[in-house]
């Protein structure tokens, strides 16, 4: 049984997913990336072979994608992660549904990306300069709240009248004003509310300058945060698919086209 | 009036006319195209030359009629309008520009005659009077001729050249004026005063030497040339008259004769009656225009041209000085006071 | 703003100035050089004119005057009519772009900052001491420097540039402007502008414009020369020696087309043809047209006005007498301008037209200097335009700060991709 | 088939047309000394006042054959005149505007005086656009003149009385051709002031007035007439039926107004009209300079028909405004000369 590896090394997390022959996931795992993050890839990834008894002969073929892509050394090719975030996309068939744009909210920037009929990308836009707009924004506020990340999506919905409004959308800032509106005895789960609402009037904004079309999928890692999922639903005033695995979809990306690619090379 | 004037009346013109055969030799017979004054009304002109022609009644179908007027005299303003009693002694010929002879005849129109043919085709037709008589011991030929040239512009301008050519008939006319024609005559040609022309009286179809050949316009101007030994004289038309500025009509057509005559010793008998000398005239009138460069002057418009190529010289050289000076500044006016 | 530096701390800035200048001329130039392997061997000349880009030791300068220009917009011909030499100033390099924010707010055009930094420190190409700055006032920012480098007492010139081409008033203003411009030439230089000067001025441009169009015409036949050679060779027209310059693209010219002949082409058989336009890219400032010819584009044409918009159109005199060749020469650097300083302007959407169907473009690549609102403002026109012509437009927006080359990377490699597989 | 095509394109166009010119010049003011007749309703100024002249110029036709009372006009004369008018298309159809830019004695004339102020080196005018527009209009008003009063002679328009016959062909008689052309064969009886009565001195004196405009501005304007002149109104009617034909390719076009500063006649929309295909104004000679001058490849054509026989090319333009041997000759810059 021959196994395909798609490895996303972002700023923050490494991604791995494996596939096997018949397209299925078969195994995801994630982890920090770290300083040393072409060693700690190497590790995430043997710890996940041994977790799911894979050999390592097995895997047929490796492609690397994110940020830290051209650095992977033993990756037999990497993958812009543009390319690979639409095929992961794409690949999540579920019935009925043609995915036409990918929101993908990573840890150091925003993608906004449009598809044509076939697939492949026509437009997207990029925000990776101003961290507002992307999981960092989520992290940070999070720190300051003293609250884990994963429940901030259940604390947004534990907010009961309208969200407070959250001006300030620059990370730093936003900082401040987290603090000064706890101070003025707010609850978390307002200021939560919130600040979900900002992001996702940020994204929506970025989303408009691509003038994006139906069937959206959001992804990437904040995507698991389902408060984000309904302010990011509000603002774009249209429905969100959301992918099984949003955190992995790029990695399992690049396993799809590694599998692609091992058929073109070997036949 | 009393019956006894009115009878000395009639005598007298009995009289008159019966000498109108016995004629001084200086009284040529010749036929015009210009009506007498009280007859003005009852003809009409017609065609590119204006020829005198009966008046048509309405819906009269076939040829047009042209009439030339019997005239006498020198004078081509006062000539006499002859009436040709039927016992005078006078032929008439027409020929056709295709040099044939066309049925003409002598009418008198209210006691005038007039010499009448049809016309129908396009070029020159040439006219002749011919009256022969005998006085004393010499036989009088009288030849009154007119070229009468037909075109309208409808029937093309084809072979011109050859149609404008003089033609002459010595086997029937022994004696006639010819005019020569310049080189770039045709259908719309008019002689204009100023133009030389040279005229050749024939006799039997050559030209003879050495005979008398007079020109008379309009207000009584002559001149008498003698044929040189080529038989040609050469006249120079003038404009004999000019009228007030106001009343000035390019297009009037004024009229002039040219007679020569001579005698030869030759007998013959004619009519039962013997002669010794046979005295040959003949005659041709014809219209012309006032002069072509009439009233132009190139001096004056070489003047009007000079002055404006100064003026408008003079404007432009202006036009751009001023455009080097820094552009028109607005102006406004400073007084207050309404 | 007088900018009251002690002489000493002013050396300094200079001295350092051309330190970077010279490293940043150097890491651009290694980049340029090294990284491709199939550069044709007469480009070799126009890498040597960019190695001495400073040092200035061109010795078709020596004993004439030069005039300095920026822009398209001043006439050359003029320039070599009265016995000067136009050198082209426009700088590319980041080195004086941090020289140029002292006296330039953050949101500036790197260009005009650059431009402003060289002019301040002397740091100009080939090392030119010029008589003459002369400043064509197309955008705000330009009359801005040009109004500061005046303060710092340098030899500046105002060439005023109507805001509109086509109205017939523009066209007169336009005239009398350049009128009174050779008049300051010929008071600045001492020469006067005779007939034959002028007349042998525009046969001179005229030929280098004849062997630029051959160029171009080898360009479009097949990719046997990288955009970014493309760009160095016009890039040396600012500051080469013209008869020289002319010589030498004539000779690149003949050793392209043996390379049609023996169908040698550069990079990958069916890589996506880039349109590149926008702000111009200046030596050395040649990240973009680099970046994308790395990752596996052709730059087939540049609608920049460093490139074909400086050099395209020529002068046709009908009378060749001063009053009717020095309103042709005018009307040359006004007329077909597509700079986006005239409004309307949609002559450089036609043009862009016609790039795209000549040289059968896949994909346009629309950079904008980040301050440059100029070009910004006019992207959104452009980029509805190329893609009411099925044509996908990628919008860059960076400036000489070398250190976005991350983000510039994964935008160029994800919009070449989208390209290779419509292709 | 292309070197030919390319040989042409290369060819210096507007030498070919001088010496076009001066063999036209000859043929229309000298030929019936050749006896050569070619018609009687051409196209261009072969005036029957000049004896020299091989045929007649349409507008003195028009003239006579308007010059018949609207009965006739309306019936079989009417018939002469469309027959006349249709063999003027026959003509004027065969070279379009070209009659004007290459066969035109007044124009050959006024072509000649350019080349005289050129030679002097005195600077040429151009109207601007405002009163280019303005003036372009004068023409159709002369056309519509020439029309209308020899009709005025033969019959009265609403009830006014007849036009007087002293107003006889109209445009002839201001028309400086009529002045000019017979003084080639030495013929001065044209240049007069006719004194016969007021109509005649002041028609005659305008023609004298209008030749000295004549003479004087074509010397500071190219082709000062031809932009006032009737029969280029009465042609324009008929070029779009042309077999010659100047066709635009917009798209081509960088708007370069090279085609614009070197058009005789200043025509501005040659340069600016970037969408129309037939580009012959009413003011265009057909003298194909702007052709000449246009470096864009195939941008400007000249066809018979839709068959390309001229065309720009960037080779021709250069071949024909900057020959390599032209900088050589020159002095070097900075010699003192």
């Amino acid at each position: 049984m021959k196994y395909f590896v798609g490895i996303d090394i972002g700023s923050t997390t490494i991604k791995i997913a494996i596939i096997n022959e018949e397209k299925e996931l078969v195994a995801k795992g994630a982890s920090p990336t770290g300083s040393r993050f072409n060693q700690n890839a190497v590790d995430a990834l043997d710890l996940l072979l041994f977790r799911n008894n894979i050999k390592k002969e097995d895997i047929a073929y490796t492609v690397s994608t994110g940020y830290g892509r051209k650095l992977f050394k033993d990756s037999d090719e990497n993958v812009n992660e543009l390319t690979a975030n639409a095929v992961g996309a794409r690949a999540f068939q579920q019935d009925g549904v043609k995915i036409r744009t990918i929101i993908n909210v990573g840890g150091q920037d925003t993608k906004v990306i449009l598809l044509d009929e076939n697939g492949d990308i026509k437009n997207f836009v990029m925000n990776d300069k101003c961290a507002a707009g992307t999981g960092r924004f989520l992290d940070i506020a999070a720190r300051n709240l003293e609250v884990d990340i994963i429940d901030m999506g259940s604390l947004h919905f534990e907010a009961k009248d309208s969200p407070l409004p959250v001006n300030s959308t620059c990370a730093v800032f936003a900082e401040s004003e987290i603090i000064s509106l706890l101070a003025a005895g707010h609850h978390v789960n307002e200021i939560v509310s919130g600040i979900h609402y900002s992001i996702a009037r940020r994204i929506s904004r970025l989303a408009a300058r691509g003038r994006i079309e139906d069937d959206v999928l959001f992804d990437g890692g904040t995507a698991l945060n389902k408060g984000m999922v309904e302010a990011l639903e509000n603002e774009l005033m249209r429905k969100i698919h959301i992918h099984p695995h949003p955190q992995f979809t790029t990695a399992i990306g690049s396993a799809h086209i590694a599998l692609k690619k091992f058929i073109r090379v070997s036949v | 009036m009393k019956n006894s004037t009115r009878l000395f009346w009639y005598f007298f013109l009995a009289i008159l006319l019966a000498s109108a055969d016995m004629r001084a030799s200086d009284k040529p017979v010749w036929l015009s195209n210009v009506p007498p004054a009280h007859l003005k009304k009852s003809v009409s002109s017609y065609g590119m030359h204006r020829l005198c022609t009966t008046k048509r009644k309405r819906g009269e179908r076939g040829a047009i009629k042209v009439i030339q007027w019997v005239r006498e005299g020198a004078s081509v303003e006062h000539a006499r309008y002859l009436f040709l009693s039927d016992t005078a002694g006078y032929r008439t010929f027409v020929f056709s520009p295709h040099k044939k002879k066309v049925r003409s005849k002598v009418i008198n129109i209210k006691g005038k005659s007039v010499v009448e043919y049809p016309d129908n085709e396009e070029g020159y037709y040439n006219v002749y009077l011919v009256m022969k008589r005998v006085s004393g011991d010499t036989l009088y030929v009288d030849v009154a001729k007119a070229e009468l040239l037909s075109h309208s512009c409808r029937n093309g301008h084809k072979n011109v050249r050859k149609e404008v050519k003089p033609k002459i008939y010595p086997e029937v006319i022994t004696f006639e004026i010819v005019r020569e024609r310049h080189l770039n005559e045709d259908f719309h040609f008019f002689i204009a005063s100023g133009d030389r022309f040279t005229y050749k009286p024939m006799l039997n179809g050559k030209p003879v030497p050495g005979i008398p050949v007079t020109l008379c316009t309009e207000k009584g101007w002559s001149k008498k040339e003698s044929t040189d030994k080529t038989g040609k004289a050469e006249f120079q038309f003038i404009q004999d008259y000019f009228t007030h500025w106001s009343e000035m009509n390019r297009r009037k057509i004024y009229y002039y004769l040219i007679y020569s005559e001579f005698t030869t010793d030759k007998s013959g008998k004619f009519q039962g009656q013997d002669y010794r000398y046979v005295h040959y005239s003949t005659s041709l009138s014809d219209g012309y225009f006032p002069s072509r460069t009439m009233y132009t002057s190139l001096v004056w418009s070489l003047i009007v041209f000079v002055v404006s190529l100064i003026v408008i010289v003079a404007g432009i050289a202006i036009f751009r000085e001023r455009r080097k000076k820094p552009y028109k500044e607005y102006i406004f006016d400073e007084n207050e006071d309404e | 703003m007088q900018h009251s530096v002690s002489k000493d701390r002013f050396e300094r800035m200079r001295k350092t100035g051309s330190i970077h200048y010279s490293m940043e001329i150097k890491k651009n130039l290694a980049e340029i050089v090294d990284k491709f392997p199939d550069n044709p061997k007469s480009m070799q000349y126009f890498y040597d004119r960019y190695e001495h880009f400073l040092s200035g030791d061109d010795s078709s300068f020596k004993g004439k005057k030069v005039v300095a220009s920026m822009c398209i917009h001043v006439p050359l011909e003029l320039i070599y009519a009265v016995g000067a030499v136009p050198v082209r100033i426009c700088a590319g390099a980041y080195a004086m772009d941090q020289i140029g924010t002292e006296f330039l707010p953050a949101k500036t055009c790197p260009l005009v900052k650059s431009t402003l930094g060289a002019i301040y420190l002397d740091i100009l190409p080939g090392n030119i001491d010029p008589v003459l700055i002369v400043n064509p006032a197309t955008c705000d920012q330009k009359k801005k420097m040009g109004e500061m480098g005046e303060e710092l007492s340098k030899p500046l010139y105002l060439l005023e540039v109507p805001p509109t081409k086509d109205t017939e008033e523009a066209r007169r203003y336009w005239h009398r402007v350049i009128k009174r411009f050779v008049k300051k030439l010929e008071s600045v230089t001492g020469n006067k502008i005779t007939r034959r000067s002028l007349k042998r001025a525009i046969k001179m441009v005229a030929k280098a414009q004849a062997e630029y169009r051959r160029f171009n015409q080898l360009r479009k036949t097949a990719p046997v020369i990288y955009g970014k050679d493309a760009i160095l060779v016009t890039n040396a027209y600012f500051f080469d020696d013209i008869e020289r310059w002319t010589q030498k693209v004539s000779e690149l010219n003949d050793e392209l087309e043996k390379r049609i002949e023996q169908k040698i082409y550069v990079g990958k058989p069916h890589s996506p043809r880039i349109l590149l336009t926008g702000s111009p890219s200046i030596f050395p400032n040649m990240k973009l047209p680099v970046l994308i010819e790395e990752l596996g584009g052709l730059v087939v044409y540049e609608e920049f006005c460093s490139t074909s918009r400086m050099i395209w159109d020529t002068v046709a005199v009908d009378e060749w007498f001063l009053y009717d060749m020095i309103p042709a020469v005018a009307d040359r650097y006004l007329k077909p301008s597509t700079c986006p300083n005239f409004t309307p302007n949609n002559d450089r959407k036609r043009k862009i037209a016609k790039g795209i169907e000549d040289f059968s473009v896949d994909g346009v690549i629309y950079q904008t200097f980040s301050g440059c609102q100029l070009y910004d403002m006019e992207s959104r026109m452009v980029g509805n335009f190329v893609e009411s012509m099925g044509i996908s437009t990628l919008f860059i927006e960076s400036d000489y700060n070398p250190d976005d080359f991350g983000q510039l990377t994964t935008r160029l490699e994800a919009f070449l991709d989208s390209l290779k597989n419509k292709k | 088939m292309n070197n030919i095509r390319k040989w042409i394109n290369n060819a210096n166009v507007s030498r070919f047309r001088f010496w076009v010119q001066i063999l036209t010049f000859i043929l229309f003011v000298y030929g019936s000394y050749f006896l050569i007749h070619i018609g009687q309703n051409l196209p261009t100024f072969a005036c029957p006042y000049n004896p020299g002249s091989p045929g007649t110029c349409f507008l003195i036709s028009v003239q006579h054959q308007m010059h018949t009372p609207f009965s006739s006009l309306f019936s079989w004369r009417g018939l002469g005149f469309l027959t006349s008018l249709g063999s003027f298309v026959l003509f004027f159809v065969l070279f379009n505007k070209a009659w004007c830019g290459f066969m035109c004695p007044l124009g050959t004339i006024q072509d000649w005086i350019t080349k005289l102020r050129n030679r002097l080196g005195i600077r040429f005018s151009n109207y601007d656009e405002r009163s280019f527009k303005r003036l372009s209009w004068i023409k159709y008003v002369l056309l519509v003149l020439l029309f209308l009063i020899p009709l005025a002679i033969a019959n009265s328009f609403f009830g006014l009385p007849k036009v007087s016959h002293n107003m006889m062909s109209p445009f002839c008689q201001i028309c400086p051709a009529r002045i000019i052309l017979p003084l080639f064969s030495g013929d001065t009886s044209q240049m007069f002031i006719n004194f016969t009565n007021t109509t005649t001195i002041v028609m005659s004196s305008l023609a004298i007035l209008v030749l000295a405009l004549f003479f004087v501005g074509s010397f500071v304007k190219k082709r000062f007439f031809c932009f006032f002149c009737p029969m280029s109104a009465l042609q324009y009617l008929f070029s779009r039926i042309g077999i010659l034909r100047l066709t635009k390719v917009g798209d081509k076009c960088t708007r370069c107004g090279n085609c614009s500063r070197v058009c005789d006649m200043g025509i501005l929309s040659i340069a600016e009209d970037i969408t129309s295909v037939n580009v012959v104004t009413d003011n265009c000679m057909m003298c194909f300079k702007c052709v000449e001058a246009c470096p864009e490849e195939g941008c400007l054509d000249v066809k018979v028909f839709n068959f390309k026989i001229f065309s720009s090319t960037e080779e021709g333009f250069f071949k024909r405004y900057n020959p390599d041997g032209d900088s050589k000759e020159l002095p070097p810059l900075n010699s003192k000369k």
